[in-house]
């Protein structure tokens, strides 16, 4: 079967070619548009992981993505960190956090599993509008313009610029890529699948299904927490509308229409969904109504998403 | 204001809220138990009860109380034609998938939503109370009207345990919610019975609605604060448990109505949602309820 | 894009006005829906304004009347030869009151649109949280928010508030008379976001400057929908109960007020923005009867309305009672919304003073420096709230303020603040910062 | 044959409710043996093996595996120190190919590192080998849930034997196979025999005959005799069981 991992490569190794090429042919709005879908996809790769390879439902990623963003953003507006070590934190904050939940909420499994992390979101949510003095509620925080530009070997990184902010979204998005191929082609990413297929039987096969749900939770926590410190500092705007469960589930809807359970689906996904509310939300204010139709269209007549679809008719090598 | 006086109005504010829940949260639970699929849509039934409440007055300009009596039988109705299509055309044809209905659930949250605010617009709409006076504490008046609905409420709340254990349709209901299966086997039209749970939860949830709505005012993005709390409500009281529910909307009321009241509504929402954390770690099954796979 | 369809709810979220001239009747501006509309002899390129609108969200009763004024404004704009001899072109984004998504709308502006400016956010968040985008893309940014965030220096050069005072101003002017007339001992009642810390920072400071003081603080979230259990927190001591609340539940807000209290309550003085699209009449709200408000423009026209303010509310389509002159239950947010229209005439003279051409560097450099050169609106057509004196280095106007009583279901002007009284050392310098 | 105690169980308890499933049970299983367990319905049987497996707790008594006390230890581990175990129902991962379905085996039994290319040809060449030796090698590409019900089985068996256990419980295998298959399993039980110890739980009483060195029999939660097939051909309570509860 190396063939088809040959073939995956070059695939993914395509994409985020083209991904680096658009840069040069793309209209202003578009450039920026694709930056943030980029970033947002590695928060849809990291919320992959979880529902897509070990079918855990989560309604409760906002969370994640919210404490990268707000560790990366106070720790920049409070103490004044440099940027990569505020990334760093939110990553490591991510981690930990998830760490915690899954500890907690995978005692449940099913329905009461997405409840739950779907409260503890909710928390963080409240949280975020309680703690007004450090993270100023509703209205968030805006990072300083200065706090915006670091160097690396002497050479300056300035945020605020357009090609700076692509190219760093788009690394962030290859290293992502890179990290969710070898989970899944490797014996972990079969471990969360045999999960996902049947727990009893992966126990009885000498699994301890528990970890490797934890497992799970943390890769894809910290995946999405890298997201949102990123999406901080890239965008210099922290805000507790981040946390809210609305992006908890724009998380599972990019993924199930990219198609859940495959490398490139959450991209591919981010990208459509980004373009069709930008589209919808300029014929009405209710353009949230296209996120309904979407997912009602989809599990009812295109339960695998996309890439889901391609994956069981053509491609079966997709990984 | 002293401690006493505070206390007590603190205890009937969680008075209120408690009843409102416990109606709101017994559809959520009423569907989960008999159907074993959450409803994520349901707080949008309840919004859809308040909006269309505030339709109807607004078309018929009689005597408000006469008004809201009729908002208060028709907005439910409605809602429950609503429901039923909802259950026909969607959750039926994914065969009550407890994971695909979740994610159509979340769909119908949005187009129900959505569609409030494209026909009743962004703005919040008062709804005339049926009556209106004031209870003249010593140290402070209160809305008779709140009180009502209090007593409404539990009135809806004793009626509805009588249906459920004492008639035949409760039976039925009861039999299909022990085991599906075995209910078809009975020839239980399962299907019928699944159909007309949906569509009675999400009119206990417009209930619920027009009875609160002369006191909150009608607004589409009123539905979310409802379904987390119901959520806490159910998951504390075990999902699909009618006493459980009952007991944890009483819990879940006055805490949130007293720890609002002395410290913050924010922190009230925060401290009943550890809660529901705690009692997971416990007992995953809930305080009531039984163990669900 | 698409046209409009229900007259009950505008849904659509971006709108195109290119000239106003294919529309007649007066008020039909304020009925007309925003679609597109053909600019009927198309000739120079328009002058595009971007606005930032709260059709959705908590803020939405006030959008829908800044999109009826500044359609009015602009109307009279274009009739007029438009800027520069140009038409002026409005199109309108949904912020949804949210400051992520006003960020968002604010590029949309810059990198889609290409607008000339951005103009017309009220709620202090999002003005706050889109400001930096807006300094970022370079884009001149005119907000009609009332918060004191632009006056305080923490925004940047491309921010201005021109057409409404902040405040800071409006608390100051009034603490004298409500020390001297109401009382000392104050509780405040406000939203917890930046615009009520606005209120709850500078009305303490000013009350104590009078001697008085404020005995308890009581934040509200503005998404908040029930308000009683609040209320216990107001001190017997209380004198003077001062609220100002924002959001969805205001009607709620001021009703639960009245079961409180009752008869037996204290002074009470409110921003109007507790009131703001509710109608006085509104049964429950009895118990105002004899309480004060704040208005930045009185709701209900006074004996002494001056010919400007006749203009103004019929071009808007607002009757005597500050209601849609379509429908008598659509009271408008008379208070802030001529900020739109104030604003709208200043970028005009603004624009005509430094020749603005177009979207280069230069022009735009051009039009802040003569932003920051202006320094009063005499009260007139353009400005019928009443004169303004601006500052140029903060970027922000100082107005009148009036003070209402509630008198037979509604609001009669009682006293009127000048604008000395509203004025305040400036705390920081914009013209220094670089463009 | 060698007479060394690989596991045995000290009044082994287990109720559900109000039901003793399970009653102070004391059973020996012999290193090397072919062991049957027989009762009628509701004997028990399930039950017990669940106990031995892990995937259900005990409620009193002890289990001894290799002279180690395994009472405590969670199921996973249990089948790590060699215990494997297969479904009355079958339970195989039906969406994924029959090569994952063993690949996922054969990983748990942690015998393989995936990480680098030289033993991920090893592992590819092992997972052929397992399926090999239950006769579904040219299967290995189809979705398991796509496979004829008897073949199913065998991936199942297969799964178990990847996992190259010292014991190997198999829970009535041989339910639902047609006559031929069933011979072709026993054949196949015999050759896994020469390599683990088996705990068979066997309703056809023409298998266990075929098969077995021991037999225990089951009878309401309780051992109700234990030995060589023809000492349990001959045992009167045994028939008187089998009789009353209408079974033959």
């Amino acid at each position: 079967m190396t063939g088809d991992v040959g073939k995956a490569v070059w695939l993914h190794a395509g994409v985020i070619f083209t991904l680096f090429a658009m840069q040069f042919v793309l209209p202003d709005y578009h450039h920026l548009i694709a930056t943030r879908v980029m970033v947002l996809a590695v928060f849809a790769m990291g919320y992959n992981v979880m529902f897509g390879y070990t079918g855990l439902l989560s309604l409760g990623h906002a969370m994640f993505f919210g404490t990268g963003m707000y560790t990366a953003g106070m720790t920049v507006y409070h103490l004044g960190w440099s940027v990569p070590l505020a990334f760093t934190a939110g990553i490591v904050s991510g981690a930990f956090v998830s760490l915690l939940l899954g500890a907690i909420a995978l005692r449940t499994a099913g329905v009461s599993f997405m409840i739950v992390t779907l409260m503890f979101s909710q928390v963080a949510y409240l949280a975020t509008l309680y703690f007004t003095s450090y993270t100023r509620g509703d209205e968030g925080l805006v990072l300083p313009a200065a706090a915006r530009s670091f160097s690396v070997f002497g050479h300056v990184v300035d945020l605020t610029d357009p090609a700076t902010r692509y190219n760093l979204a788009l690394a962030l998005l290859t290293i992502t890529v890179i990290v969710v191929f070898k989970l899944v082609r490797g014996s972990t990413g079969r471990a969360l699948v045999a999960v996902r297929e049947n727990e009893p039987r992966t126990q009885m096969l000498g699994y301890n299904t528990f970890v490797i749900k934890l497992e799970s939770v943390v890769i894809s926590g910290s995946l999405s927490a890298a997201s949102g410190a990123a999406y901080a500092l890239l965008f210099a705007y922290v805000g507790s509308s981040f946390t809210s469960i609305q992006y908890s589930i724009d998380a599972l809807l990019f993924t199930l229409l990219g198609g859940a359970g495959t490398v490139l689906g959450p991209l591919l996904g981010s990208f459509i969904m980004f373009y069709l509310i930008d589209i919808a939300s300029s014929y009405t204010a209710a353009y949230l109504l296209v996120t309904g139709f979407v997912l009602i269209g989809l599990v009812l007549f295109f339960p695998r998403g996309l890439l889901g679809a391609l994956k069981t008719r053509w491609l079966p090598w997709l990984p | 204001m002293d401690f006493g006086p505070y206390l007590f109005l603190a205890s009937l504010e969680g008075l209120v809220q408690a009843a409102v829940l416990s109606l709101t949260a017994l559809g959520l639970s009423l569907v989960f138990g008999v159907m074993r699929v959450v409803n994520v849509g349901h707080g949008e039934f309840y919004m859809l009860g308040a909006v269309l409440a505030w339709w109807i007055t607004s078309l018929i300009s009689i005597h408000p109380a006469a008004g809201f009596l009729i908002a208060l039988v028709l907005s439910p109705v409605l809602v429950g034609v609503v429901a039923y299509a909802a259950d026909r055309l969607i959750l039926s044809r994914l065969d009550y998938n407890p994971e695909a209905t979740i994610v159509a659930t979340i769909g119908m949250l949005y187009v129900l939503q959505q569609l409030a605010l494209i026909y009743f617009g962004p703005d919040a709409r008062p709804v005339e109370a049926p009556f209106y006076f004031r209870v003249q504490f010593p140290w402070f008046g209160y809305s008779g009207y709140k009180l009502i609905v209090v007593v409404a409420a539990t009135g809806l709340l004793l009626a509805s345990w009588f249906v459920i254990a004492r008639t035949r349709v409760g039976l039925i209901m009861r039999a299909t919610q022990f085991d599906g299966e075995m209910a078809r086997a009975l020839g239980i039209p399962v299907r019928r019975v699944y159909s007309l749970v949906f569509v009675v939860g999400a009119m206990f949830a417009a209930v619920a609605a027009v009875l609160i709505v002369p006191i909150r005012q009608a607004h589409y993005l009123m539905g979310l604060d409802p379904l987390l709390l119901s959520f806490i409500v159910v998951i504390i009281g075990g999902l699909g448990s009618i006493r459980g529910t009952i007991v944890a909307a009483t819990i879940i009321g006055m805490s949130d109505g007293i720890i609002s009241v002395f410290f913050s509504p924010t922190l009230a929402k925060m401290v009943s949602t550890f809660l529901v954390a705690l009692v997971l770690i416990v007992r995953p099954e809930g305080l009531f309820g039984a163990k669900i796979r | 894009m698409s046209k409009e369809k229900s007259a009950k709810f505008d849904s659509t979220r971006r709108s195109v006005l290119k000239s106003l001239g294919v529309v007649t009747g007066a008020g039909a501006a304020a009925q007309l829906a925003p679609g597109v509309l053909r600019y009927a002899h198309g000739s120079a390129e328009p002058i595009k304004i971007g606005m930032q609108l709260h059709r959705t969200g908590i803020g939405a009763s006030y959008g829908r009347w800044y999109e009826r004024v500044t359609m009015a404004a602009v109307k009279i704009i274009n009739d007029e030869g438009g800027i520069n001899g140009r038409p002026v072109e409005v199109i309108i984004e949904d912020d949804g009151t949210d400051p992520k998504r006003g960020a968002e709308v604010v590029e949309k502006f810059a990198t889609l649109h290409k607008v000339d400016i951005a103009y017309g956010t009220l709620f202090s968040h999002v003005v706050i949280g889109s400001s930096p985008r807006a300094g970022e893309l370079k884009l001149p940014y005119f907000v009609v928010s009332e918060g004191h965030h632009v006056a305080s220096g923490r925004l940047n050069r491309y921010v201005f508030q021109p057409g409404i005072t902040d405040v800071k101003s409006q608390v100051i002017s009034m603490a004298p008379w409500i020390s001297d007339n109401l009382g000392k001992k104050v509780t405040m009642i406000f939203p917890d976001f930046a615009f009520g810390h606005d209120h709850r920072d500078y009305f303490s400071a000013a009350i104590k400057k009078q001697g008085g003081e404020v005995l308890e603080l009581i934040p509200i979230p503005p998404t908040e929908s029930s308000f009683t259990r609040y209320f216990p927190r107001i001190p017997a001591a209380t004198e003077v109960l001062y609220h100002v609340m924002v959001g969805p539940g205001v009607l709620t807000f001021v009703k639960e007020l009245g079961q409180h209290f009752g008869s037996n309550r204290p002074e009470i003085f409110g921003f109007i923005d507790s009131l703001e699209a509710v109608d006085l009449a509104t049964p429950q709200l009895e118990f105002l009867e004899g309480t004060y408000f704040w208005e930045g423009n009185p709701r209900y026209a006074q004996p002494n309305q001056t010919e400007y303010d006749k203009f103004y509310r019929e071009k808007v389509g607002v009757d005597d009672n500050g209601a849609s002159l379509s429908d008598a239950k659509d009271t408008s947010t008379y208070a802030h919304m001529f900020g739109c229209w104030e604003t709208l005439f200043i970028i005009k003279q603004a624009m005509e003073l430094s020749g603005y051409q177009g979207r280069t560097a230069a022009d735009k450099q051009g039009l802040i420096e003569a932003m920051e050169s202006l320094s009063t609106f005499e009260e007139g057509r353009d400005h019928p709230q009443g004169k303004k004196i601006f500052n140029g280095k903060i970027h922000q106007s100082f107005g009148h303020q009036y003070i209402s009583r509630v008198q037979g279901g509604r609001l009669n002007v009682t006293h009127t603040t000048s604008i000395e009284d509203g004025l305040y050392e400036p705390e920081a310098d914009y013209t220094r910062m670089p463009l | 044959m060698a007479a060394l105690t690989l596991l045995s169980t000290d009044k082994l308890e287990r109720s559900f409710g109000g039901l003793r499933a399970v009653r102070e049970v004391d059973f020996e299983l012999r290193q090397g043996e072919i062991h049957a367990l027989i009762g009628p319905n509701g004997a028990g049987k399930t039950t017990f093996v669940n106990l031995l497996s892990g995937r259900t707790r005990a409620d009193a008594g002890r289990i001894h595996y290799r002279g180690r006390d395994i009472t405590g230890l969670p199921a996973y581990k249990r089948v790590r120190c060699g215990i494997a175990y297969t479904f009355q129902i079958t339970s195989i991962y039906p969406n994924l190919s029959v090569y994952e379905n063993v690949a996922i085996a054969i990983q748990g039994s942690d015998k393989f590192k995936v990480s680098d290319k030289t033993a991920e040809a090893g592992f590819c060449n092992a997972v052929l080998s397992v399926l090999g030796r239950v006769g579904i090698e040219e299967r290995a590409r189809d979705k398991a849930g796509n496979l004829a019900y008897g073949h199913q089985r065998l991936l199942e068996v297969a799964m178990g034997v990847a996992l190259e256990p010292t014991l190997f419980i198999l829970d009535e295998p041989t339910q639902g196979l047609s006559d031929s298959e069933i011979d072709g399993f026993c054949e196949l039980i015999i050759k896994i025999g020469e390599s683990a110890t088996i705990l068979l739980i066997e309703h056809n009483m023409a298998v266990v005959m075929a098969l077995a060195d021991t037999i225990t029999v089951l009878h309401q939660g309780a051992v109700l005799a234990a030995g060589s097939p023809q000492s349990i051909r001959k045992d009167a309570r045994v028939q008187a069981a089998y009789l009353g509860s209408g079974l033959t």
